[in-house]
């Protein structure tokens, strides 16, 4: 059992939620958390449109994930 | 070589911007101006926020720039994009690029704009004259 | 529709022109700036005077904003062309355009600063820090 | 016999030279005029690099010349 940082943006932050909140997972998988944390949320993207971030880098979704790290699903961008 | 990202909650004076970008040994500057236009996908656009994932962001637009500057041979990269409240008719992003070569130039600016949209973690919530603000996610 | 070209014995002020392509309908804006640069050829370049033939090159200017509109469905085309003694590191000419979409703006204002070259009777004549001025007249 | 009025410019005109001037020609042909002020001023250009405008005007060589026209022989442009 470990327990991250989750942050939230744009859509996937609920409105009037946090912007971050600490998470207790049994997997170090981030695809896992993912689908935890949608079923919770009830986001609507499939984890093919989201990209992840641990630590303030964009790393692949196969990057195992240790106590304490930051983590945060991105949903696709709108900058520009 | 100057090659630039921010962010910035402030106004975006591009008058400022373009003297950033000045290089007595190139010809060609070529900038793209983003602003925020009256309507968009039908509805009436009151104004929009911009919420960036700043420490991701930051980098990010700062590959960006480098890869622009690589692939392009230009000399000069700025980018700015603001964050926060941004009104009708104001900028939300500006980019500029320097090089010897027009079409490089040209080249370099749509490049820079396309992959700062595809990879650089910000969003725009929209907020209309009617009904509630929406976050715009397209999908690639 | 506001397509302009104009020539101007005063220096180009870039903060003053692009007030004059805003359009609240338009979310893209792309400026070329055309300037003088430290070197051209090999040869160190002190200033350039530019001289027009006026009464072809307004009307054959402004045929280029229109094309420019007509082809790439933009909004706001302002051409405008320094003449006489131009210093390094000033504006020759600069070229903006709007338009609701990205990609057009960014062609459009290529094909206006190319077809402003090709039809537009305006010749440089290059004064160098070493030796006489010259006359450049490229072949097409 | 016309007289027409021609302009020089940038290369095409001798430096300290005039801006204009009349010329007399017995055809009313821009490219014999143009030939016949090519040998006299030495011009390099070819006509086929020069494009030709009659009265603020750029039209085609085959353009037929008349009294009092302004004519201009235009040497590549390099403008921008």
């Amino acid at each position: 059992m470990i327990e991250v940082e989750v942050r939230y943006f744009a859509s996937m932050r609920n409105p009037g939620g946090p912007e971050r909140e600490r998470v207790a997972l049994a997997d170090a998988d981030a695809r896992v958390l993912y689908e935890q944390l949608r079923a919770r949320f009830g986001w609507k993207f499939d984890s093919h449109a989201i990209r992840l971030a641990v630590n303030g880098r964009m790393v692949a979704w196969e990057h195992p994930l240790a106590e304490d790290d930051e983590i945060a699903f991105l949903p696709p961008f709108s900058g520009g | 070589m100057p090659l630039r990202f921010e962010l910035t909650a402030d106004p975006i004076d591009p008058a400022v911007l373009r003297e950033r970008i000045e290089d007595l040994d190139c010809g060609a500057a070529v900038i793209f101006e983003g602003r925020v236009r009256r309507h968009n996908r039908g509805r009436s656009v009151d104004h929009i926020v911009y919420e960036a994932f700043a420490s991701v962001a930051v980098p990010e637009g700062l590959a960006v720039a480098e890869e622009t500057a690589r692939l392009h041979d230009v000399t000069r990269v700025l980018i700015v994009h603001r964050i926060g409240k941004v009104v009708l008719g104001e900028l939300a992003v500006w980019v500029g690029v320097t090089s010897i070569h027009r079409d490089l130039a040209f080249q370099a600016c749509a490049f820079a704009i396309a992959s700062l949209k595809a990879r650089v973690p910000i969003w725009k919530h929209e907020h209309y004259a009617d009904g509630g603000p929406e976050w715009l996610h397209p999908l690639p």
